[in-house]
């Protein structure tokens, strides 16, 4: 499969990922828009890693899933301890710092 | 004589001393504050004198000049460079002379949180003189720019009601012109490699090309200080709020600090644009003569109109600026040092009514001669001084600005001092209008009954201005001496160019 | 030339400076020490540093009649620039002594008039602290006139010219409370000194040019180059010379400048007589004295400054027939006489003009100080009239259709107030004839027109003399003040009686024959028309003004006239006319409406419109602008994350489409 | 590991080491002594300090050149470490009277320093996203900290998913680049461009992609917003180490990477950049003058100073200025970074629980009443606009002086222009302070007083002879290039 194949894809899947950030109004959905954008980085990491038979981008990909991981964490608390405090986790719920 | 220091070095920091002293001073020491701050300004101007003293009156190039170092870095030559001509001589003494008298005139006009005052007002002599002192370009600015922040205090705390407005505008009118005034600074540095006055004299071939856009962009931090026509409204702001003793300084020292930057800075290191723009310069000069005289008129506020006044006044010292002949130029510098000691004067006696009366507005007034006998006296003498009735400091430098303007080769046409000439008119015009609202006339107000005569004090503050309004008017030539040498070098400087330019 | 040089020239040269530091000194005392010094001290002091001046010029006089070429002396370098240099200097030749001889000579009769004068005055307007100022501002104006006249360049008579222009302010607002509406006096002394400024333009533009067509200002250099400027540049000489003549307008108060000599009556009778009669007012005419050498050269400005001379004094005169205050009256005939001498310079007879500068002070101030003496006697009379009324009526002392009779009780002023007036209606052999016939003479030599005007202007002069004369002292009394009218005292009325014998004999300085006069000048000008005495001319004016004295007698002088709000009897005969002349023309009101209303319009919308509105007005619009437009920016930054997260896919998609596209 | 290697990275590990430590540390430490893990935390940071200044004047490329011990990366520790140990100055205090006093904190301060050390010294693109991402998370937690109060959690959140949503950028955008040059060290990255094997579409979509993360790290328009509601959100000691020390990283990283490794993409970006430190400065100051809290004006204020150092990314594209652009803009972060310290240090004396006392009108009558206070404050305000007499000045100076000669006077104008509105809204807080009548509360501490009459004093005697730092700021970038 050309190259061109795997950029495709991952543009697409970037894309998506900006759209869910941008449309979805529940944490945890755009939480999962941000793994999609994160994997489509990965996608391109692993296709050119691939492409041109180096090994540094298959590598980038763990660390990219570990960091991930670890943000993911971050975030679920600070969602749980939203909704402890405000019983809701709407994002545009949260927007009483502006101006 | 020599006190181990240098003689522009003490002149310029000696008022620190003074800040330091009233910094241990508690806030309730209002007294011995007051004293200390005096004491200080008189020592100073003690030390100005001294400076005089060594000054050579024949010289025409800098003398007392005093180079350190700075800051040097890679391409970065930045002195501590002072130095004095014939152009600042009479600024620094001035300064000196003007700063004790206006302190003097706050004793019972400034009562709340008289500390921060006198600090301020140390520190803004400090500024001035560095100003006038200065010939490293960045020196100059930084001076320049510090000025700001005590007058911006001595207007927006000790001020009238709209104070923080003025203060504002006053901080950010001079700020716009000085921030193009640093850019340009930058660009000479990085053309020359130096900001040192007298390198960049000797290099000024280096940023010739850039010579327009660098005298508008000085010009116009200077026009809006001095102020020129149509820059000039954030002066009444600033005076009408400003502590009589600000608007002493201000109007007295502050506003020349644009009117030499003409001469120190444009005429000598642009001095093909300064040929190219003068026409343009003189005819915003001549409009603002003759604008303020008109506005002058039509105030209600005798601070606000005396204000106006000086946009007329300093218009003259800027059409003279730019005739740049050697008459014109000369009678600028003394019409400087003149407009400091009338509308010095005349904010003191405003103050001084304002003080007893508690307003400013005309209406408020009328008659008070009759009342105040030496007070009238000596507001009729300012105001014909201020009219430049001749006797007195301001036909002197009116006469020879004109005249100098009459045959000026730049501007090439007798016109301009001709119309320049009709602002001693109107001058009288308003001057009188306001001597006869507040002074003439029956008493017409009860309260203006009641009124006191000046008291030792404030005859005190003003007999130093008015003795030096009768000598300038009646022997100017010491005067001249002083500033001459330094004023022809400068007008055949430029005259090169335009000879140059034919 | 330094002091050791004039005093090798002649001794009493060397005192030339005193003229003016003993008026100064005699100021500086009475400001120092004069208020213990008292009134009669005050007066004193300041009679006698006027004398003092006079007995200097008259030293001087006899010091030019040894050395009649005089000399210069030059006290210091007044403002020396690049090249510019001017000096201090005093001008000793016949013409600036002539002129010092007249101004201390007045001025020291004046001094000792005013004392007694001044006395009642300052009580009859409460104040009397202002005594000691009165004499110091004198003091003061002769200091400066000196200056004026004994300058050997053109920057130093400037300064005396304005100098004597800011006495003159200080003195017509001298009671800066009283006058219409209480400021009238002060807005009076205002007029005089814009007026005056106007004046002042056209000798800064002048001088000016003389700066730079000559390359100084002083007198002796200018007049030797001028043929050689002259002939090198006719327009600069032309320029000069009328711009000059703008100076001459104001200070001598000429068409279109004169107005402001009227309400300069505001000021103490004594003032009027030395600074608005005798002295100040004739700068003008000495200035054009002194620069006959330029006026010859462009004979176009010698006729501008005939013309405008000859109208005037016939304009003027024509005023002051319609005037009822005694002073007005006097202060149109002052202009009048003062076109009569500027037409005489502008003809270049160049000595008649001085010739009547010189009888006219005499007779003029006189007559002033007579009519001071009246008002006096009148304020004395309604003092006595209406003892015990308290509280300010509106009866004005000047009225003369509040006088009459007063022959009777004020004689001697009667006596010496009549020979002033017929020294100034032209009657022979009165000062007044000899000199006003050799302008007419002139005149009638140089252009019909203008001696027809001049001739015209002589017969009104004597028709209103005699108009005043007969509505003050003869008649009944028409008011309580002139009935109990009194004399004035022995201070008063001695300096009349000298000024009076001085305007019967002031001929003499200048008979038609001996020509003392134009023997002295002659020193000084630079060419003298010889004087003529045309026998027809001095018959047609010796008839003229019998004429004019008799036609007043038959409109004033044979019936009772203004009883009881009656009007002029001209008022009938001469209607719209008469109206136009009572209210002087209406030209103050056309001033007022084409030249002080609009100034006044532009300044307040200037400082309205303009200053506040459209500049001021673009600043704070700038700062609003950048704050309304920060109020709606804010609007973006709305708190919604999903909003902060499409402005940076917006920023994203900017930088990569450029990157792409470019 | 050799060595060197290990030398290289020693300030790091020490810092991380005893963070670890002091979490475990400070389960002992009993709840109303949580000072003492101030102290210690201070200690650690001091004993990072001095390791690094041992490092001063040393170049070495370890790890197998993927890290970069060099001048540069010495100059920024430092000011990570310094602005550190100021931050638990300020910190110390607040956290007691807020009632959010626990020890993670300064731990998770020490882990944010770790990162930042290492993002300035990473010379290979994983380096550069792990120490970014090593850096970030701390910060989400800090800056929901005051957890019981809304604010702090939402600025937390909206930090959170921001950052990441801004990581994604980055990390495509360094995916991208992987493609376009076969590697992720810097030195090969940049031999590949010049041996012009690189796939040149890629690698400039890359780079753009990766700016933007980058400048939403430093918050840069139109990447900014979160950065006033975030500042504001936080705890106010942890906003002033955001603004000091984050944007202090993201410029270094900015710097090494743009300057070390894309070179010959500068011309093609500096219009980019042009555009977005223009954009900045405007934005940045336009709306900062409606502000009347406190935190927030500070905040859009330093969004206006990220577009000013920005002006100096865009000298640096001049090859003759890059020398001096990256000296000036080292020498603005110092100024910068002390001043705005101060201001914050201010800030903290004024507050008052539940986010009391941040409004411009607390703020009357704080000249009056503690001179020393307001006069300090107004030396802030100053430098901040950059009037003589302050470090802010120099700052500015050098700045424009650079941009001047690197030929970009339009935006030097424009710089000019934005700090004359700066010059309204500093003035602001000064006319409150001074020319209005007030009772202000102020906190006294003396950690805190401290740091505000130190700064203020460092702000002006540093002014008054400025060549020293200028001197240390340049010679920091000699190894660089």
């Amino acid at each position: 499969m050309p190259m061109s194949y795997f950029i495709g894809l991952s543009v697409v899947m970037f894309a998506m990922g900006i759209l869910g950030v941008l449309l979805r109004r529940n944490p945890l959905v755009v939480f999962m828009s941000l793994e999609l954008m994160f994997n489509s980085a990965n996608l391109l990491f692993v296709a050119f890693s691939a492409y041109h038979q180096v090994l540094d981008g298959q590598l980038f990909v763990f660390f990219v899933m570990t960091t991930a991981a670890a943000e993911v964490a971050v975030g679920l608390a600070l969602i749980v301890a939203i909704f402890k405090a405000k019983r809701t986790i709407d994002l545009d719920q949260m927007s009483s710092l502006k101006g | 004589m020599n006190f181990g220091i240098h003689p522009l070095l003490l002149v310029t920091f000696f008022p620190l001393v003074g800040v330091l002293v009233i910094l241990f001073l508690k806030t309730q020491q209002k007294k011995a504050i007051r004293w200390t701050a005096l004491a200080t300004s008189l020592v100073t101007f003690g030390i100005s004198l001294w400076v005089l003293a060594q000054f050579q009156p024949g010289t025409a190039g800098m003398q007392l000049e005093l180079r350190v170092p700075w800051l040097r870095l890679d391409g970065l030559a930045i002195d501590f460079y002072l130095g004095v001509d014939g152009l600042s001589i009479l600024m620094v003494l001035l300064t000196a002379l003007l700063t004790p008298i206006a302190i003097l005139s706050t004793w019972s006009a400034v009562e709340d949180r008289v500390k921060g005052f006198m600090v301020f007002f140390l520190l803004l002599e400090v500024g001035m003189t560095g100003v006038f002192l200065a010939l490293d370009l960045v020196l100059f600015y930084v001076f320049w720019e510090f000025t700001l922040i005590p007058m911006y205090f001595l207007i927006g705390i000790w001020g009238g009601e709209r104070r923080i407005y003025a203060a504002v505008k006053f901080f950010l009118f001079t700020m716009a012109g000085s921030l193009l005034m640093l850019l340009a600074i930058l660009v000479i540095g990085f053309q020359t490699g130096t900001f040192a006055w007298s390198d960049l004299l000797e290099k000024r071939e280096l940023f010739a090309a850039a010579q327009t856009w660098l005298f508008l962009a000085f010009g116009l931090a200077f026009a809006i200080k001095v102020p020129m026509f149509p820059l000039h409204t954030w002066l009444p702001d600033a005076h009408v709020e400003a502590p009589t003793a600000g608007s002493v300084i201000l109007a007295g020292v502050l506003l020349k600090m644009g009117a030499y930057g003409f001469l120190r800075f444009n005429l000598p290191l642009f001095p093909d644009a300064t040929v190219r723009f003068a026409p343009y310069m003189a005819i915003l000069a001549i409009i603002g003569i003759l604008y303020g005289a008109a506005v002058s008129l039509a105030q209600k506020d005798m601070k606000k109109l005396v204000a106006y006044s000086s946009v007329s006044h300093l218009g003259f010292v800027v059409l003279g600026t730019f005739a740049l002949t050697t008459q014109s130029v000369s009678g600028s510098v003394l019409q400087m040092v003149n407009h400091g000691l009338s509308t010095g004067a005349l904010f003191l006696i405003v103050g001084m009514l304002y003080e007893r009366r508690h307003t400013r507005e005309m209406s408020a007034f009328g008659g008070v001669w009759k009342v105040l006998p030496i007070m009238g006296a000596l507001m009729l003498v300012v105001t014909l001084s201020s009219m430049g009735l001749p006797g007195l400091n301001g036909f002197v430098g009116e006469f020879t600005i004109l005249l100098g303007t009459f045959g000026s080769k730049v501007l090439g046409s007798p016109w301009f001092a001709g119309v320049a000439t009709l602002g001693v008119i109107l001058a009288a015009v308003y001057l009188l209008v306001m001597f006869e609202k507040v002074f003439l006339g029956p008493v017409k107000v009860e309260a203006n009954l009641a009124l006191k005569d000046l008291n030792v004090r404030e005859i005190i503050t003003l007999v130093p201005l008015l003795i030096l309004i009768f000598w300038i008017g009646l022997y100017p030539q010491p005067f001249f001496n002083l500033i001459n040498p330094s004023v022809e070098n400068l007008v055949s400087m430029v005259s090169s160019a335009l000879l140059a330019a034919h | 030339m330094s002091l050791n040089e004039i005093a090798s020239l002649h001794p009493f040269f060397q005192l030339a400076p005193l003229v003016v530091f003993l008026p100064v000194l005699g100021l500086l005392i009475n400001l120092l020490v004069g208020k213990r010094l008292g009134e009669k001290g005050i007066g004193a002091v300041a009679s006698l540093a006027t004398g003092g001046a006079f007995a200097v010029a008259v030293l001087l006089a006899v010091g030019l009649a040894q050395v009649s070429e005089g000399g210069t002396l030059t006290l210091a370098n007044w403002i020396n620039l690049g090249d510019l240099d001017v000096n201090w200097s005093f001008r000793i030749d016949t013409l600036s002594v002539l002129m010092m001889l007249v101004v201390s000579g007045v001025g020291t009769l004046i001094h000792i008039y005013s004392i007694g004068y001044m006395h009642s005055d300052v009580r009859h307007n409460e104040d009397p602290g202002r005594f000691r100022r009165f004499f110091v501002y004198l003091n003061l104006f002769i200091a400066f006139m000196m200056v004026l006249v004994s300058s050997d360049n053109f920057l130093m008579l400037f300064v005396g010219w304005e100098g004597v222009g800011l006495c003159s302010y200080l003195l017509i607002g001298f009671w800066f409370e009283k006058g219409a509406d209480g400021i009238g006096n002060a807005r009076a002394a205002k007029k005089a000194f814009v007026v005056n400024r106007i004046g002042d333009f056209g000798l800064l533009i002048a001088l000016f040019l003389l700066f730079y067509n000559f390359g100084t200002l002083n007198f002796t250099e200018i007049f030797a180059q001028a043929p050689a400027v002259a002939a090198a540049a006719p327009g600069a000489i032309m320029a000069i010379t009328l711009f000059m003549l703008l100076g001459v307008t104001g200070k001598s108060a000429q068409l279109p400048l004169y107005v402001w000599l009227p309400d300069a009556m505001a000021g103490p009778t004594p003032v009027s007589a030395l600074i608005h009669a005798a002295t100040m007012v004739t700068a003008g005419v000495y200035l054009v004295a002194r620069s006959q050498a330029l006026y010859f050269e462009v004979p176009a400005a010698q006729n501008a400054v005939m013309w405008v001379g000859a109208l005037t004094a016939l304009f003027a005169a024509t005023i002051a027939v319609g005037q009822y205050d005694i002073k007005k009256v006097l202060a149109y005939s002052t202009i009048s006489q003062l076109g009569f001498m500027v037409a005489a310079v502008g003809m270049g007879a160049t000595v008649a003009g001085m010739f009547h500068l010189t009888t006219h002070a005499f007779f003029k101030a006189l007559l002033f100080l007579g009519a001071g003496s009246v008002i006096l006697g009148v304020e004395h009379g309604h003092a006595h009239a209406h003892a015990g009324e308290h509280g300010h009526d509106s009866f004005d002392p000047q009225d003369m259709r509040e006088m009459g009779g007063l022959r009777k009780r004020m004689p001697l002023t009667f006596i010496v107030y009549l020979i002033g007036a017929l020294a100034l209606a032209g009657i022979a052999p009165l000062a007044g004839f000899f000199s006003k016939d050799e302008i007419l003479a002139a005149a009638n030599e140089k252009s019909i027109g203008v001696y027809v005007l001049l001739t015209a202007a002589a017969f009104l002069t004597a028709f209103y003399m005699g108009r005043q004369l007969l509505m003050v002292f003869f008649g009944k009394p028409r008011s309580g003040a002139s009935e109990k009218a009194a004399e004035s005292p022995l201070l008063v009325t001695l300096p009349l009686v000298i000024l009076a014998l001085l305007s019967v004999f002031g001929g003499a300085l200048n008979l038609p024959g001996s020509h003392l006069l134009e023997t002295w000048l002659e020193h000084s000008l630079a060419e003298t028309a010889p004087g003529q005495f045309v026998l027809t001319v001095a018959l047609i004016s010796i008839g003229i003004a019998l004429l004019g004295l008799l036609l007043a007698w038959l409109v004033y002088g044979r019936k009772p006239i203004f009883e009881k709000g009656q009007p002029d009897p001209l008022r009938r005969p001469l209607n719209g006319l008469f109206k136009a002349l009572e209210n002087k023309w209406w030209v103050d009101e056309f001033y007022h409406t084409v030249i002080v209303r609009p100034y006044q319009s532009i300044a307040k919308f200037s400082a309205g419109a303009v200053d506040q509105g459209v500049i001021d007005g673009v600043v704070n619009g700038m700062g609003s602008l950048v704050q309304s437009g920060a109020k709606a920016w804010r609007r973006y930054q709305n708190g919604y994350v999903r909003s902060y997260a499409l402005t940076i896919v917006f920023g994203v998609v900017l930088v990569i489409t450029y990157l792409v596209l470019r | 590991m050799t060595q060197a290697d290990f030398y290289s990275i020693l300030p790091i590990l020490t810092i991380l080491l005893w963070a670890l430590l002091l979490l475990l540390a400070d389960l002992w430490i009993p709840k109303e002594r949580k000072s003492m893990t101030a102290l210690l935390a201070a200690i650690g940071l001091a004993v990072g300090v001095g390791l690094s200044l041992s490092q001063i004047g040393q170049t070495a490329l370890t790890f197998k050149g993927m890290l970069m011990l060099d001048s540069f990366a010495v100059f920024l520790n430092i000011i990570y470490l310094v602005s550190g140990i100021l931050a638990i100055a300020l910190s110390y205090d607040y956290l007691k009277r807020m009632g959010i006093e626990r020890g993670e904190y300064y731990v998770l301060m020490m882990f944010s320093i770790a990162g930042m050390m290492l993002l300035s010294q990473a010379y290979n693109l994983i380096v550069v996203f792990l120490a970014i991402e090593f850096l970030s998370i701390p910060l989400y937690i800090m800056a929901g900290f005051a957890r019981p109060r809304l604010e702090s959690e939402e600025a937390a959140l909206k930090y959170f998913l921001l950052g990441t949503f801004s990581s994604g950028f980055l990390l495509y955008g360094i995916a991208l680049i992987f493609g376009a040059t076969k590697t992720i060290g810097l030195e090969g990255i940049l031999a590949s461009l010049n041996g012009g094997e690189a796939n040149l579409v890629l690698f400039i979509a890359g780079a753009a992609l990766m700016l933007v993360g980058f400048g939403f790290k430093v918050a840069v328009a139109p990447f900014h917003e979160w950065a006033p509601d975030v500042y504001q959100g936080s705890p106010t000691p942890a906003s002033a180490f955001m603004a000091v020390s984050v944007k202090a990283a993201g410029f270094a990283v900015l710097l090494r990477i743009f300057l070390t490794a894309f070179p010959s993409l500068a011309q093609q970006l500096m219009p980019v950049v042009w555009g977005v430190a223009a954009l900045t400065m405007v934005v940045g100051n336009v709306l900062a003058i409606n502000q009347t809290n406190l935190k927030r004006l500070l905040a859009y204020s330093s969004i206006a100073h990220a577009g000013y150092l920005m002006m100096a990314f865009v000298s640096a594209s001049n090859p003759n200025q890059t020398g001096q652009a990256v000296s000036s803009m080292l020498y603005y972060l110092v100024a910068y970074g002390l001043t705005t310290f101060g201001a914050w240090a201010v800030v903290v004396s004024l507050e008052q629980a539940e986010g009391k006392g941040l409004d411009l009108d607390d703020y009357a009558g704080v000249g009056q009443k503690y001179p020393w206070l307001g006069a300090a404050m107004l030396v802030f305000m100053l430098s901040l606009s950059g009037i003589p007499l302050t470090i802010g000045f120099w700052g500015k100076f050098f700045l424009f002086r650079t941009t001047v000669q690197a030929g970009f006077t339009g935006l030097a104008l424009v710089g000019l222009l934005t700090s004359l509105i700066s010059v309204y809204y500093y003035l602001r807080v000064v006319v409150y302070m001074f020319m209005r009548p007030g009772e202000p509360r102020v906190r006294r501490d003396s950690w805190l007083s401290l740091v505000v009459v130190g700064a203020a004093l460092a702000v002006v005697l540093l002014s008054v002879l400025p060549s020293r730092l200028l001197e240390m700021a340049a010679q920091a970038v000699l190894r660089l290039q």
